[in-house]
């Protein structure tokens, strides 16, 4: 059971939240002009580490919070939690 | 407590009662509580305390399995959760269970217990000829035959039939199965000295621990073996040492526990056998329950097994292993032979031998492969008048379905050749010890990875991929003393570390013995089937061939041989077999390596996986405030998620039978049309969305435009994922300034509720807009046909219903019996009609006091179906066309879309694939004979009489086998061209029924094309 | 090389088995290759074995990092079917089942592919017609499919439960009768000694950790065991996918996910089909050997550690229950995972990609092992023609960009949806 | 909502038939392990503000309701007339057996500050949870760590139980109030019973 920091709710199983995914996708900017690459980008492409991973969980049975997590994919080891907008790079610990 | 006799039905009452191969005294049995039981038809008695392998041993019953391939006799090998041969079919009906250890089996009163894998019986198994053939059966022959005719699945037949061991019930399992969740400081996963004295040191700091043992007791090893600790028997210490975590509130030890699997998050998950060693659980007892341990600091105290040498006919029933033999001796009074022979490599043999003629049994000869031995220890067992033989081996055996001798003879010092003249010497016992390998099983499954010590030639653990420590044997220290003080360390380490004060405990002094290192000795040199993994009958020879053939890493091995994939797991073979390999490969067995430990530890029962998540209640389920009524007024419900929904009434005399509720949803549809109908609605996702943006986030969501939307108005929408594909639809309220009520479908409630979050919460954070479903809080009904005006006014209380007060798309509120309620006039059905939420708890209220207003119109209520069916007739999208896959212009919604603002799917709806006109698009079909259903999942074609591959159109969405209004069938599809091809024709096929229907492509609006009926 | 059949089993036995040879070489890797396919799993074995059967390329090489088939090969749960609704999907698949139907005999090993049948439950009438598109495409495109009512799953599986106690009762299921299973591994070392009688290098324990570009090109591949020079480079890679391409600087629509794998003890023939559970994730078929093999949904979150969680494994033991409560006492031996290449609508991609002597063959989610063959006939067929064939023209990379998207569930661009 | 001088009809519980008074399960002589008794009918109220606009909203609601809704995370304040829960960021939920229209007070005290006032007084079920054994039923039920060192009187959570979304709030050292979906009430309250059985329970 990976367990998630949340920040309001504290340690607890991944079971209470959703997976939303890459955290560092930014979506394009709404009434912006992004172009067609941007979008694509946005919605089809991902980084896909191995390794240290920057993700969105929402809280689902909890507080319904989203939160961004530093979650290495090779070990399943979390570093670091924090808000969506929070930088969380650079926090990677020893599984990396 | 039922007193054990009482249990026992008379034909299983003792006829046997001595236990000729029992010790007279001694041994932690309770020789009081004499316990009958039977295997494979014959009584017995045994002892409680006694395991089934003990109680069988004491019966002198030697032959108790046949092994998996060559249908081998096999005895009993192990004392413990390792056994490789003693599988039996325990219990039946029911609770039969297939592939169920002897050794770990504790005897209870009334025990039922068959072997398997043989016919007609264990002494004359006829697939014994596939000994015989075992020259042609080696690893992996499948591999290279019954490719050619009658076909793979000609031969399969016979080969599935030889392979697999017991045998799976088919009737359902009457106990029941529960889960835990705990949280604790310090877990210690094993009950020996280590275990106990680790849980003794975190225990006494404040920290909350809890000490897991598998087995039904503490000690570990030393409830066999007989050591001293401060110069008493070395349970008495263990004794001591569980009063007091007894007395300990912050520790728990559960027994009976294994700790299966280690998991990310430092979870360990355990399964608590709480009645298997009862006939049936008692009342209200689960059989077996699941716990979760999270954990902050784990302390791995799970003991070594150990492993047998690989010799000529080594897996004759009379071999096993040396510590097993001692347990047989110490903890079960049980004398596992009369005449015996010890092999080891190391010292235990000699610890074994002494025991062995302790209990009386006459111990011929002790085979130490070692040269030299170890002298301080032959001392000791030439003064018990036991001859050692040291440098030799035991290189063969004989007997059939018992050992009656073995061959011994010299060997050279690299263990490599037979260096003088063997000598037969009888014995009906041969205890054997290859040295020990600690159990990383747990250590491994948190994803670590063992490493090689050649000091004790095992794998030992190595660095701790999460906050775990492994002590006493676990981490590869065999002497009690160390034992217990590296497991004292362990547990004051894992205190100390979460900041309680942890003192190192002071261990017992131990006897001490001049221990001397082992020499390993993979394989012993002589000729004959030498079985490296006993279950899978894998021998050294396999290994070889695999080697020969390529199949030379450590995880091609394992596959091609199946070495260690038996319900063992290898716990007794693998390392002998990756030796081997090692050997023929002519590296250390560093590098050669070894294979993955995963979960489960020892396997574990379906059973407490599932716990009480099956059957009625593999799902939770939900019902509407309604609900009672439409269940005492004949509704049959349906599965809507996790919904339960009317489907249909049926009344008085009418069955569930096609021509009753064909003819209940007929009634319905006109019963509405014609008067008046009501349906329960309450499932539809509904959100309460408030704040200065809400418009301007609406308009976002939304493909259409909100900002216009008027207070006491809705408005239909549709939402589009950023992918510019259909998401779902609705229809939104102004209920307020700045507040708005979102009606979402059925399906997509909570999809869309996580969806809004996302974008008011990451995307968009400076909107003002709050959030929160109210699905739960309305119950909603829709109230619906011509005279549905009339129905309503009678109800309302002080509001004007007419069409001017309440225009289509018009929102009121009012009160209805006296509670609050939200009148939406908006249409479904296409008839005019009426959504009322109320507050759940006057749901029923209000829904029976409409149908009292609606009597005199002759209300109805419908179900699901007539709902689908109205829906269909006015051609409204739902799932079948809301399937992920479409466009809002496939469905003919593109025109709501607007041009004037930015919304999600905005930017990639517009990317050709999604404008191609060869995309099919929304239609309405009918039969062109007028009377035959084109079904929902018919593909659309051209020419039915097009061979495959035949080119599609598109497909049916939804259909009704009957529009009771306009007295034929009709459909709803996609088809490519769209409502450019109204008039024509196309085929719906079938080809599952063989049914082919030609189709006309007509306006999907079947029903009131200009609305008239709603806007009345 | 000898062939392996009855006899020859029987020769050697007389000669204690002494003399069997390799089942493949374990040859140094050359300087350099026509052709260099990255991953020995089915799909690239696949590939290597048609490329030098039906398209004579000269020298190949398959380059795997660790042992052949320790990949999702040697970690499925082996369900082989071609039961698909979409176009891009169906005929591919369906190439695919026609190769397996002969790939024992055209190997000269013995696959073991067993044609049991696959049935999926339905558990609502939105469900049944859900099947009956697929089905009726199915066979609209050749396919063999049958849709099951209620009383005829029942007369096949007896042991389902049908009782009032189902949460969510059986409304029927959809069949197809080809379908069925086959043993993973024989697939793997079977593709491996028939790529390698054709002369293909099989070289284990060569990890591929970069490579020399020029221009547009690769021209050699880096490896743990030095440098290799390439015509064309074909990556066959499943989950690893996503990071190998990363050294190319290129980015993928495709996710890493786990997917867990369990075994039970051996038992005597129980169940002798496929059957999926369609109202929570459970399938369950039995080996050979007599273990049930069964599985469920991904973890959700993208990993490279071949080991899940608890949730999804007691889902699928509660759904696995629910489908079949008799198996309530048996024990589950072990579990596993393996790293599935989860792509942005569910379908594989296998063509050409950017990099001008580059192809890619990914994306295959929970479903490539039943690709194995057919995989590889195409990806063999576009590398050595440098285009797609027309059986996976539709799977190519390019199609996220232009919205062709080739969505069986409709789950949109949420790998872990599909 | 009509105000409180119009009298309310009587509110239905989900639960209405489906709770059996009684003792059920294993008996003990220490009496029955779990007390299972509905809170019916209760006025529930979120309030949720933006952040910028909590101070202003936490300082109109205590004078309003007399009782300053809780800051730190998770914890709950009141003996009930009212209890305030925190259920989220910026977000809690005001709980008092129905007497007054609570929604509309709170309307009108919170208009200034911008914040969302939603009546949820039919959306959820209240099943209060007490008795010897409580805690090892919420073992069975959810994930959280019930230890009484842990989750003590005043601290709130919402995780799920038996697979359904719950917010739990600790009154007493073995009384526990537990919310959930009103459409889930009656299954919900089935996995309780089954999970209390074997330490017998009593339904008040
Ligand atoms: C638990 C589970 C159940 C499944 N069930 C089914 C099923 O029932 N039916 C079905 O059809 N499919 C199923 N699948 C999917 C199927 O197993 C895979 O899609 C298929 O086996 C992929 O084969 P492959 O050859 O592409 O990949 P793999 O077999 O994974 O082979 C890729 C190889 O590339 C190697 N490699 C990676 N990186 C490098 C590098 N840098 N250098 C060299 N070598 C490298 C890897 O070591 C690996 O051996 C399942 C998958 C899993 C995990
Ligand atoms: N003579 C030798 O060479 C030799 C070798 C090894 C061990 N020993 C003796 O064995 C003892 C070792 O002490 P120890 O405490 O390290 O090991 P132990 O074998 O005495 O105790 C391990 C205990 O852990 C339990 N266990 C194992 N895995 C478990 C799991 N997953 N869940 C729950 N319980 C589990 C076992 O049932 C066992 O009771 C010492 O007395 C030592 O002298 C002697
Ligand atoms: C179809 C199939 C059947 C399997 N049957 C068994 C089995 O009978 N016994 C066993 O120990 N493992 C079995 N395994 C699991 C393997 O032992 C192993 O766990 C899996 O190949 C993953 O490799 P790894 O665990 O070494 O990472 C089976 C695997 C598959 C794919
Ligand atoms: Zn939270």
């Amino acid at each position: 059971m990976i367990r998630l920091d949340c920040p309001y709710c504290g340690l607890r199983d991944h079971e209470e939240f959703s997976y939303i995914g890459d955290a560092t996708k930014r979506r394009p900017a709404h009434g912006g002009e992004a172009s067609a690459e941007e979008w694509f980008d946005y919605v089809y492409i991902r980084d896909n580490p191995r390794g240290p991973h920057q993700e969105i969980w929402q809280h689902i049975q909890g507080c319904r919070a989203f939160i961004r997590v530093l979650r290495n994919t090779l070990t399943h080891e979390v570093t670091a939690t924090g808000l969506p907008r929070d930088d969380l790079s650079g926090k990677a610990g020893v599984g990396s | 407590m039922r007193s054990p006799r009482s249990l026992i039905p008379s034909v299983l009452l003792p006829r046997r009662a001595e236990q000729p191969y029992r010790l007279e005294e001694g041994g932690a049995i309770n020789r009081l509580a004499p316990l009958p039981f039977t295997f494979d038809g014959t009584s017995y008695n045994g002892y409680q305390g006694d395991t089934l392998a003990s109680a069988l041993l004491a019966n002198g019953v030697r032959l108790v399995a046949r092994s998996f391939k060559y249908h081998r006799p096999r005895g009993i090998y192990s004392a413990g959760p390792e056994e490789p041969n003693a599988l039996v079919e325990l219990r039946s009906g029911g609770r039969h269970e297939p592939n169920t250890r002897a050794t770990t089996i504790e005897l209870f009163a009334g025990l039922e217990a068959k072997s398997q894998n043989r016919w007609p019986d264990l002494t004359l198994d006829v697939m014994q000829v596939n000994a015989l053939l075992s020259p042609v059966f080696v690893a992996g022959f499948y591999y290279k035959t019954f490719m050619g005719l009658p076909g793979w699945r000609f031969y399969e037949h016979f080969i599935r039939k030889a392979a697999g061991m017991g045998i799976g019930t088919t009737l359902a399992d009457p106990d029941s199965y529960d889960k835990m969740h705990a949280h604790c400081d310090v877990l210690v996963v094993g009950g020996g000295p280590a275990g106990i004295a680790a849980a003794l040191a975190a225990g006494r700091s404040g920290a909350r621990v809890t000490l897991l043992e598998e087995s039904d007791a503490l000690g570990g090893r030393l409830r066999s073996d007989r050591e001293t600790l401060g110069g008493a028997p070395a349970m008495a210490w263990v004794r001591s040492a569980e009063e007091e975590l007894d007395s300990l509130a912050n520790v728990t030890v559960m027994t009976r526990t294994m700790g299966f699997g280690y998991y990310d998050g430092n979870v360990i998950a355990a399964v608590e056998r709480v009645s298997d060693h009862l006939a049936t659980p008692p009342a209200f007892a689960v059989r077996q329950r699941l716990w979760h341990f999270r954990t902050k600091r784990v302390v791995l105290a799970t003991g070594a097994t150990e492993r047998p040498l690989v010799f000529a006919n080594n897996d004759r029933p009379g071999v096993m292993l040396a510590s097993a033999a001692r347990s047989y001796v110490n903890r079960f009074a049980v004398q596992p032979g009369k005449r015996a022979v010890v092999f080891a490599n190391n010292d235990d043999g000699y610890a074994t031998a002494l025991d062995l003629s302790r209990a009386g049994i006459a111990v011929h000869a002790l085979v130490d492969s070692r040269p030299g031995g170890n002298p301080d220890l032959q001392v000791r067992a030439e003064a018990a008048g036991i001859e050692c033989l040291t440098g030799s081996a035991v290189i063969g055996t004989r007997g059939y379905l018992a050992l009656h001798s073995v061959d011994i003879a010299p060997i050279s010092a690299d263990g490599r050749s037979v260096t003088g003249n063997a000598f037969n010497l009888s014995c009906d016992l041969l205890a054997v010890s290859g040295g020990w390998s600690p159990n990383v099983h747990l250590h491994s499954h948190s994803g670590a990875r063992p490493v090689y010590d050649p000091a004790i030639a095992g794998f030992v653990p190595g660095t701790p991929r999460q906050a775990e420590r492994s002590a006493g044997a676990a981490a590869g220290s065999f002497a009690l003393a160390d034992c217990l003080r590296d497991g004292a360390a362990a547990g004051a380490e894992a205190a100390g570390l979460l900041g309680f004060d942890a003192k190192p405990i002071e261990a017992p002094v131990t006897e001490l013995r001049g221990a001397k290192p082992l020499v390993a000795l993979w394989q012993v040199p002589g000729s004959g089937k030498k079985f490296v993994d006993l279950q899978d009958d894998v021998t050294a020879g396999d290994v070889e061939l695999a080697h020969r053939e390529g199949y030379i890493s450590v995880e091609h091995l394992k596959r091609y041989t199946t070495l260690g994939m038996g319900t063992d797991q290898g716990k007794t073979s693998n390392i002998n077999g990756h030796a081997i390999m090692a050997e023929a490969r002519g590296e250390p067995i560093e590098a050669v390596g070894t294979t993955t430990f995963r979960p489960p530890y020892n396997p574990v029962s379906f059973g407490p996986l599932g716990g009480r998540d099956i059957g009625r209640h593999f799902a939770p389920t939900r019902r509407s405030a309604m609900h009672d009524w439409h269940a005492e007024n004949g509704a049959v419900f349906v599965e809507a998620g996790q919904w339960l929904r009317p489907q249909y009434y049926l009344r008085d005399g009418e069955e569930n039978v096609k021509s009753d509720f064909d003819r209940a949803i007929t009634r319905e549809v006109t019963g509405t049309r014609a008067g008046v109908g009501m349906v329960d609605v309450s499932t539809l996702g509904k959100i309460d969305v408030q704040g200065k943006d809400a418009a301007e986030f609406l308009n976002r969501l939304y493909i259409n435009g909100w900002k216009t939307l008027a207070v006491g108005r809705a408005r239909y929408g549709i939402m589009l994922r950023d992918d510019g594909l259909v998401f779902d639809d609705g229809t939104t309220s102004r209920i307020g300034e700045n507040h708005y009520f979102m009606t979402t479908t059925t399906a997509n409630a909570g999809a869309v509720m996580s969806h809004m979050e996302e974008y008011l919460q990451i995307h968009w954070p400076e909107l003002d807009v709050k959030i929160v479903s109210v699905t739960e809080q309305w119950a909603a009904m829709a109230l619906a046909g011509p005279k549905s005006r009339e129905v309503l006014a009678a109800a309302v209380e002080g509001l004007d219903v007419s069409n001017e007060a309440l225009p289509f798309m018009g929102v009121r509120e009012t009160t209805i019996a006296g509670a609050f309620a939200r009148v939406f006039r908006i249409s479904f059905s296409g008839e005019l009609a009426y959504e009322i939420n109320v507050p759940a708890d006057y749901g029923r209220l209000v829904w029976e006091r409409l149908m009292e207003a609606g009597a005199a119109h002759g209300i109805i209520p419908y179900g699901t179906e007539a709902m689908a069916i109205m829906r269909i007739e006015k051609g409204h999208v739902a799932g079948g066309e809301l399937d992920g896959r479409t466009t809002a212009d496939d469905l003919g919604l593109a025109r709501m879309a607007s041009s004037r603002k930015d919304y999600i799917g905005r930017h990639m709806m517009g990317r050709e694939g999604l404008t191609d006109a060869a995309r099919p698009k929304f239609v309405g079909l009918v039969p062109v004979d007028g009377k035959t259903r084109a079904r929902a999942g018919s593909i659309l074609v051209a020419d039915p009489s097009t061979p495959p591959p035949v080119p599609k159109l598109g497909h049916v969405s939804s259909s009704a086998y009957l529009s009771p209004t306009l007295g034929h069938p009709i459909s709803l599809g996609l088809v490519e061209g769209g409502m450019a091809r109204a008039g024509e024709t196309v085929w719906a096929m079938y080809p599952l029924r063989d049914e082919a229907v030609e189709v006309r492509i007509v306006d999907p609006v079947f029903y009131d094309k200009e609305g008239e009926r709603l806007h009345a | 090389m000898a062939e392996y059949s009855a006899l020859s089993l029987l020769r050697h036995a007389l000669t204690g088995h002494r003399d069997w040879r390799r089942a493949w070489r374990d040859p140094e890797p050359r300087k350099s290759y026509d052709v260099i396919i990255v991953g020995g799993g089915g799909h690239g074995l696949a590939s290597a074995f048609y490329l030098a059967k039906n398209h004579n390329v000269g020298r190949i090489a398959v380059l795997e990092k660790g042992y052949l088939g320790g990949g999702n090969t040697g970690r499925n749960t082996t369900i082989v079917r071609s039961n698909y609704m979409l176009e891009e999907n169906a005929h591919f698949y369906e190439k695919s089942l026609q190769l397996w139907e002969q790939l024992s005999q055209e190997l000269n090993f013995n696959v073991m592919f067993s044609q049991r049948g696959v049935t999926n439950l339905a558990h609502s009438d939105a469900q049944m017609d859900a099947f009956a598109r697929r089905g009726n495409a199915m066979r609209l495109n050749g396919i063999d499919a049958e849709l099951l009512d209620r009383k005829q799953v029942r007369r096949e599986m007896p042991y389902l439960d049908f009782s009032e106690n189902a949460r969510f009762p059986i409304y029927g299921g959809l069949k197809q009768p080809r379908g069925g299973t086959a043993r993973h591994d024989a697939v793997a070392w079977g593709l491996a000694r028939g790529a390698d009688r054709l002369g293909v290098d099989i070289i284990q324990n060569c990890e591929v950790t970069g490579f020399k570009l020029e221009g547009n090109r690769i021209t050699a591949v880096e490896t743990s065991r030095g440098d290799i020079g390439c015509g064309k480079v074909g990556f066959a890679v499943a989950g690893h996918t996503g990071h190998l391409a990363a050294r190319l600087g290129m980015k993928l629509p495709i996710e890493s996910h786990v997917l867990q794998a369990f075994v039970s003890e051996p038992l005597k023939p129980l169940i002798d089909t496929v059957v999926t559970f369609g109202a929570g994730h459970f399938y369950v078929s039995q080996s050979d050997k007599g273990g049930l093999v069964f599985g469920g949904d991904i973890d959700m979150y993208n990993s490279y550690a071949q080991r899940g969680n608890t949730p999804m494994i007691e889902h699928v033991f509660s759904a696995g229950l629910a489908m079949i409560p008799s198996l309530s006492r048996l024990r589950v031996l072990r579990h596993w995972g393996g790293i599935m290449d989860m792509s942005m609508d569910g379908s594989p991609i296998i063509g050409k990609s950017p990099i001008d002597n580059l192809y890619l063959n990914c994306g295959w989610c929970y479903g490539g092992f039943k690709a194995t063959p057919g995989s590889g006939w195409v990806f063999a067929y576009t590398i050595a023609n440098d285009a797609p064939h027309e059986l996976n023209a539709g799977l190519n990379l390019e199609r996220f960009r232009r919205g062709y998207l080739v969505d069986e569930r409709g789950a949109g661009p949420y790998p872990n949806r599909h | 909502m009509p105000d409180s001088a119009t009298p309310m009809p009587l509110r239905r519980s989900a639960l209405a038939g489906a709770l059996r008074p009684g003792d059920h399960g294993a008996r003990d002589y220490r009496g029955p392990g779990l007390i299972i008794a509905e809170r019916h009918p209760l006025s529930m109220v979120q309030i949720e503000v933006r952040p910028d606009g909590v101070q202003a909203m936490l300082d109109a609601a205590a004078d309003a309701l007399g009782l300053r809704p809780p800051e730190s995370f998770n914890t709950s304040v009141g003996n009930g007339l009212p209890r305030i829960l925190w259920t989220g960021p910026n977000r809690w939920l005001v709980v008092e057996p129905e007497s007054r229209d609570l929604v509309a007070m709170l309307r009108d005290a919170l208009a200034p500050t911008n914040a969302a006032v939603v009546n949820l007084g039919h959306a959820r079920v209240s099943l209060r949870l007490s008795g010897r054994e409580v805690r090892r039923v919420l073992m069975k039920a959810g994930p959280l760590d019930w230890h009484e060192t842990a989750f003590t009187p005043d601290k709130c959570a919402q995780t799920a139980l038996f697979h359904v979304s719950a917010l739990i709030d600790c009154r007493e050292e073995s009384t526990f109030d537990v919310y959930v979906a009103r459409g889930y009430a009656v299954s919900f309250l089935e996995s309780v019973e089954q999970a209390a059985a074997e330490y017998g329970y009593r339904v008040g």
